[in-house]
C-alpha cells in the first residue's frame, strides 16, 4: 500500500498533504546527538527558558524514534562513520540541523588532523545554524527554518529525497 | 524491623522534601521566554552591548590595514585591497567573511583602530545553505577611509565614525588609548599559518 | 552454562555465559561520546573498558599552529563546561615564560569569572548526577539557575560559553558598570538555591542508595590513579591548588577546601564526589562576596605585544578547574608559535580508573560511576 | 626537597644512568637512562624522604633536530608535597622506554596516549593501543614532521574554503 508518489496534484492531495505535514511539523522528535560544545546550548535550549517542548519537541535517546538529528558540536573522523550508522537507523522522513560552526564546515578546527570539516560530507543537511555555539533562540530560530520547510513538501506527490553521501562534497 | 519502619519514613519524607520543592514552582513567576513571538523587545535588543554576535563592517570608516585578517586564527576573513594608480588611493575590492565558519572569538575586532569590523549583536542567520552564510559586504569598489589630521567633518562619515569608536573605546584596554588609524595600508604579506612550528628547533 | 560460585565474599552468585555490552558512543547520558565495551555476567559487570577518543580535535597540535595569542579561544573548547579555567591556565603558562606580570585588578576578574565559571560547571554535574540517576527535574532546574550565570557572563565577556575572555597579561575586558551589584544579586538568590538542591536531591532516599557505598575510591587509589579536584578529595585528601599551590591571588581570600566525610556511606563514594561539588559551589560563592569586595582599582591588562614572542623554556602549569588540578606542560622556543602544549586534566585520570573501579559493579551503576566524576568527554579526548 | 638534592640522590644509587640537573628556563629536570626508568621510578615512590606516589603528568615532545623523543614525567608526592621532573630521551626511529605503569598505575593511560600520538613504545606495558585515535589510523600526529592524510575511510579531511575565489592570491 504505497501511495507516495503515485497521486496527481490535486486540490484533495495538497490538503491531505498539508494536514500531515502539519502534524509531522507539531511532533518534531530529535535525537540526542550531542557531541561537544553546542551539546550544552542544546541542553539549555531543551531547557526551561527556551523550553522547546513548546513546540511539541521532545528529545529521544535511540535514532529509532527520532525524525530530526541535532548535530551539535565538533564531528571526529572517529565519530563520523558512527553517524552515518546512526542516520541510516532514523526512520524516514528525516532531517538533519547542522548546529554551529564546526559542524557546518569544521569550523576553527578546519586546522585539526582529525576532525571531519563539516557533516555535510557524511549526510545530506537540511538547515545550517550558523554560531560557535549557537545561543538557544539561534537554534529555535534553525527549527522553526526547518518546520517551514517541512511544510513545504509534497507527501503524496513528493520528489524523491536526495540519499546519503549524495550532498554537497 | 524499626530499620525497615525507618526506610519508609525515610523515603516519605525525603520524597515530600522533593516534592515541596516541586510544588513550591507553582507559585513562582514562569521562566520559560517565548521566543519568537509574544515577546516585549527582541531578544537582540535585550542582549548586553558585548555580545558577540554576527561580524559587521561598516566600510565608510574601513582603512584596509587588514589588521582583522591577520589576527584571524582560522582565516574566515578575506580581503583584498588594490591601489588605485592614478589617485594613489586604496581600492577595497572585497571583504567577505564566513559566518559558517567564524567562532565569534572577538579577536578580529580588537586591532581595529577605527572600530568598522565589529559584532553586531544578531544572531539569527540559520538558513539551507552554507554559500548563503558568506557576507561579502563589498559590491562595488570603495575608496578605503582615510582619517584626515583635522577629525573628520563629513556629515555622513561622522555619525559612522563616532559609533566605531564608542566600540572600540568601549573594549579598549584603559591603559592604552586608541592610537589614531595609520596611514599606510598597503595588503601585507600573511605569514604562513604554521610554518614556523613545523620547522623542528627545539 | 557454567554453574558455579563467584565472589569470595560470601555473596553466591550463579556464573552465567558472560555477555558483551556496547554502550555509547552516541547515549543519553550527557557527558558526551564516550563508548564503554561492558563484559557482563547477567547484571554484574566484569570489566568495562572505555573507549575514548570520539572527540578528539588534537587541540595540542593546533597550539602549533595558531600562535600563543590565536590559541586562547581553543582552550575555551578544551573544557567548554568551565572554560574561564582553562582559558586561566593557558593564560597563566603563556605569562610564565613571557615574564608578564598582570595587574591585581586583572587578577580579581579573572577570579570573578572563574568562580562564576565553577559554579555554573558544578551545577550541571550536579544536575546530570540527577538525571543520570532518574530524577530530571534537578537536572532543569540546574539549567535554570545556569541560565542567570550564563547572563552575567555574557555581560562580562559576549558570550555564553566559549569565553575567550582572558588575554595574556589579563582579561580582555573590565567589568561592566554594575557588574558587581548584578553578581551580588545573583549570589543572594544563589545561596539559598544551593539548600533548595540540598532538599531536593542529597538526602532522597532513593539517591542515597543509588550512590552510598558505590564505588569507593580509597586514599591511596586515587592519589596512585592521580585522581585530582574534587576526585580526590571525596576520597579525604584535603588538596586544592588554590590552598597549597596557590596561583592568581586565591592566597588573598578566606575559603575551606571540602572534603568527602562518609556521611551516608564511606568516604570515597559515589554521594561524596556528590556532596563535595555542592559544598564547593558554596565556597565559591563565598570567594565571589570577598572578591567583589575587594576589587581594586586599576588596569586590567598590562602590555603584550600583538606579536608574543616568550623566549625559549618549559613550565608546568597547575591550575584548579572544576575537575580538578589541570596540569600543562608547555614549551616554548623563542618564537611565535609554541613549541608542544600537553595538557593532563582532571577527566582524563578519572576515565582512566573507571575500568578497575567497574569489576562487580552493577551495570546501571555504570552511569552513576562517570556522573560522580563530571566527565566531559572532549576533556579526556582534547 | 628540590631537583639538585633528589638528583645527588639518584646519582648515587644509579650512577651513570643519571644525568646532571637540566635547567629548561623555569623548570629544572633530571634526565635518566631510558631502559632503567621504571627502577628510577620504583625508588623514587618507596624512598620515604622522597615518596612520589603520584604521576601527576606524562607527555611526549618531538625533537627531531636531535633526533629524539622527549619524555617527560612530572612527579608529585601527596606526603612531602613537593614535585620533580624526571626525563627520558628516546631515539626517534626506534624510541623505546621501559613502562612505569606498575609503578603508577596512571601511566597506564597517559603512556597509551604518548604512544598514539608519538609512537614511543612503553616495553612492558600491558595494554599498549591506540587511545584517542581509531585503531587503523596511520602515524603519529604530534610529530613534527606529520603530513595529514588525504581521506580516511572515504572522507576527505580537507575542505576548500568558501571564500576561495578563482582569483584570490
Amino acid at each position: 500500500m504505497s501511495l507516495l508518489n503515485t497521486v496527481p496534484e490535486m486540490v484533495l492531495t495538497t490538503k491531505v498533504d498539508q494536514l500531515l505535514n502539519w502534524t509531522r511539523k507539531s511532533s518534531l522528535w530529535y535525537m540526542l546527538f550531542g557531541l561537544a560544545c553546542c551539546a550544552i546550548e542544546m541542553m539549555q535550549t531543551g531547557g526551561p527558558r527556551a523550553d522547546l517542548d513548546r513546540f511539541g519537541m521532545a528529545p529521544r535517546a535511540t535514532p529509532r524514534v527520532s525524525d530530526l538529528m541535532i548535530v551539535a558540536g565538533t564531528l571526529t573522523l572517529k565519530m563520523a562513520l558512527r553517524t552515518k550508522v546512526l542516520y541510516e537507523q532514523m526512520p524516514d522522513p528525516k532531517y538533519v540541523l547542522s548546529m554551529g560552526s564546526c559542524s557546518n564546515c569544521g569550523g576553527l578546527f578546519q586546522l585539526a588532523y582529525s576532525v571531519c570539516d563539516g557533516v555535510d560530507k557524511v549526510i545530506p543537511v537540511d538547515v545550517y545554524v550558523p554560531g560557535c555555539p549557537p545561543r538557544p533562540e539561534a537554534l529555535t530560530e534553525g527549527l522553526m527554518l526547518l518546520q517551514k520547510k517541512m511544510m513545504q513538501e509534497r507527501w503524496l506527490v513528493r520528489e524523491p529525497r536526495p540519499r546519503a553521501g549524495a550532498a554537497r562534497a | 524491623m524499626s530499620a525497615y519502619v525507618g526506610n519508609i519514613v525515610d523515603s516519605v519524607t525525603s520524597i515530600f522534601d522533593g516534592m515541596a520543592v516541586t510544588f513550591s514552582h507553582f507559585f513562582r513567576r514562569p521562566y520559560t521566554v517565548q521566543y519568537p513571538d509574544r515577546m516585549p523587545v527582541r531578544v537582540q535588543d535585550a542582549l548586553p552591548y558585548r555580545y558577540r554576535g554576527f561580524l559587521e563592517v561598516d566600510l565608510e570608516i574601513c582603512t584596509g590595514c587588514l589588521a582583522c585578517e591577520r589576527a584571524c586564527p582560522i582565516d574566515c576573513i578575506a580581503i583584498d585591497v588594490l591601489k588605485n594608480k592614478e589617485t594613489k588611493q586604496n581600492l577595497l575590492v572585497r571583504f567577505d567573511i564566513d559566518l559558517a565558519k567564524c567562532m565569534y572569538c572577538g579577536l578580529c575586532s580588537e586591532p581595529c583602530p577605527t572600530g568598522s569590523i565589529h559584532h553586531t549583536r544578531e544572531f539569527e542567520g540559520a538558513d539551507y545553505s552554507l554559500e548563503s552564510m558568506v557576507r561579502r559586504f563589498v559590491l562595488d569598489p570603495v575608496e578605503t577611509y582615510k582619517p584626515k589630521k583635522s577629525g573628520e567633518d563629513d556629515p555622513a562619515i561622522v555619525p559612522i565614525l563616532e559609533r566605531g569608536m564608542r566600540y572600540v573605546n568601549e573594549f579598549a584596554v584603559p591603559e592604552a588609548p586608541p592610537k589614531p588609524p595609520k596611514k599606510d595600508a598597503a595588503p601585507a604579506v600573511k605569514p604562513a599559518v604554521g610554518a614556523a612550528a613545523a620547522e623542528g628547533q627545539p | 552454562m557454567s554453574l558455579e560460585l563467584e565472589f569470595d565474599d560470601g555473596r553466591e552468585v550463579f556464573a552465567t555465559e558472560e555477555m558483551t555490552l556496547n554502550m555509547g558512543p552516541q547515549h543519553p547520558s550527557t557527558h558526551g561520546v564516550l563508548r564503554f565495551i561492558i563484559r557482563a555476567d547477567g547484571e554484574v559487570m566484569r570489566s568495562a573498558k572505555a573507549d575514548v577518543g570520539y572527540l578528539h580535535r588534537s587541540i595540542e597540535k593546533i597550539a602549533e599552529k595558531v600562535g600563543w595569542h590565536g590559541f586562547m579561544p581553543y582552550t575555551d573548547r578544551v573544557d567548554y563546561v568551565a572554560a574561564m579555567t582553562t582559558n586561566q591556565a593557558w593564560a597563566i603558562a603563556a605569562e610564565a615564560l613571557g615574564g608578564v606580570t598582570v595587574p591585581r585588578r586583572g587578577e580579581y576578574c579573572r577570579v570573578i569569572a572563574a568562580e562564576l565559571g565553577r559554579i555554573c560547571s558544578h551545577l550541571l554535574a550536579a544536575g546530570a548526577m540527577g538525571m543520570d540517576i532518574g530524577a530530571i527535574t534537578p537536572f532543569t532546574h540546574a539549567v535554570r539557575e545556569r541560565e542567570l550565570i550564563n547572563d552575567l557572563l555574557e555581560e562580562l565577556c559576549g558570550a555564553r560559553l566559549t569565553f575567550n575572555y582572558m588575554r595574556i597579561g589579563g582579561v580582555a575586558w573590565d567589568l561592566p558598570p554594575g557588574f558587581d551589584a548584578k553578581v551580588l544579586r545573583f549570589l543572594n538568590h544563589f545561596e539559598p538555591y544551593v539548600d533548595e538542591l540540598d532538599d531536593l536531591l542529597s538526602n532522597n532516599k532513593i539517591y542515597i542508595e543509588r550512590l552510598a557505598n558505590v564505588a569507593v575510591v580509597s586514599r591511596e587509589r586515587a592519589i596512585a590513579y592521580c585522581l585530582v579536584g574534587p576526585n580526590l578529595r571525596a576520597s579525604g585528601v584535603r588538596y586544592d591548588i588554590r590552598k597549597h599551590l596557590p596561583y592568581s591571588v586565591y592566597p588573598e581570600f578566606d575559603f575551606e577546601v571540602p572534603i568527602g566525610t562518609g556521611r551516608h556511606g564511606s568516604v570515597g563514594d559515589c554521594w561524596d564526589r556528590y556532596i563535595v561539588r555542592l559544598d564547593e559551589m558554596r565556597q565559591s560563592a563565598r570567594i565571589l562576596r570577598q572578591a567583589l569586595e575587594g576589587l581594586p582599582e586599576g588596569p586590567v591588562i598590562a602590555k603584550v605585544p600583538r606579536n608574543y614572542k616568550p623566549a625559549a623554556g618549559e613550565v608546568h602549569v597547575h591550575v584548579e578547574t572544576p575537575r580538578g588540578d589541570q596540569s600543562w606542560y608547555v614549551v616554548a622556543d623563542g618564537t611565535e608559535y609554541p613549541y608542544r602544549v600537553h595538557i593532563r586534566t582532571g577527566s582524563f585520570a578519572a576515565m582512566s580508573i573507571i575500568e578497575e573501579l567497574s569489576r562487580g559493579l552493577m551495570v546501571a551503576d555504570l552511569v552513576a560511576l562517570i556522573a560522580s566524576f563530571d566527565i566531559v568527554a572532549p576533556e579526556v579526548d582534547r | 626537597m628540590n631537583t639538585a638534592a633528589i638528583q645527588q640522590l639518584l646519582h648515587e644509587r644509579f650512577g651513570s644512568g643519571v644525568g646532571p640537573v637540566e635547567s629548561a628556563r623555569l623548570s629544572d629536570a633530571v634526565e635518566v637512562d631510558p631502559l632503567s626508568v621504571d627502577e628510577i621510578a620504583l625508588f623514587l615512590r618507596d624512598q620515604p624522604d622522597l615518596a612520589f606516589d603520584c604521576l601527576n603528568n606524562l607527555s611526549g615532545t618531538d625533537r627531531p633536530a636531535r633526533g629524539k623523543i622527549q619524555v617527560t614525567y612530572e612527579l608529585f608526592s601527596y606526603v612531602h608535597r613537593h614535585a620533580f621532573v624526571l626525563k627520558v630521551d628516546a631515539r626517534r626511529d626506534r624510541p623505546q622506554v621501559k613502562t612505569v605503569e606498575n609503578v603508577w598505575p596512571a601511566a597506564n593511560w597517559l603512556e597509551r596516549e604518548v604512544y598514539d600520538l608519538l609512537g614511543v613504545v612503553f616495553l612492558g606495558h600491558s595494554d599498549l593501543r591506540r587511545l584517542l585515535l581509531p585503531d587503523d589510523w596511520i602515524g603519529y600526529p604530534l610529530r613534527k614532521d606529520y603530513v595529514e592524510a588525504p581521506e580516511y575511510h572515504g572522507i576527505s579531511t580537507v575542505r576548500e574554503s568558501i571564500l576561495a575565489l578563482p582569483e584570490r592570491r
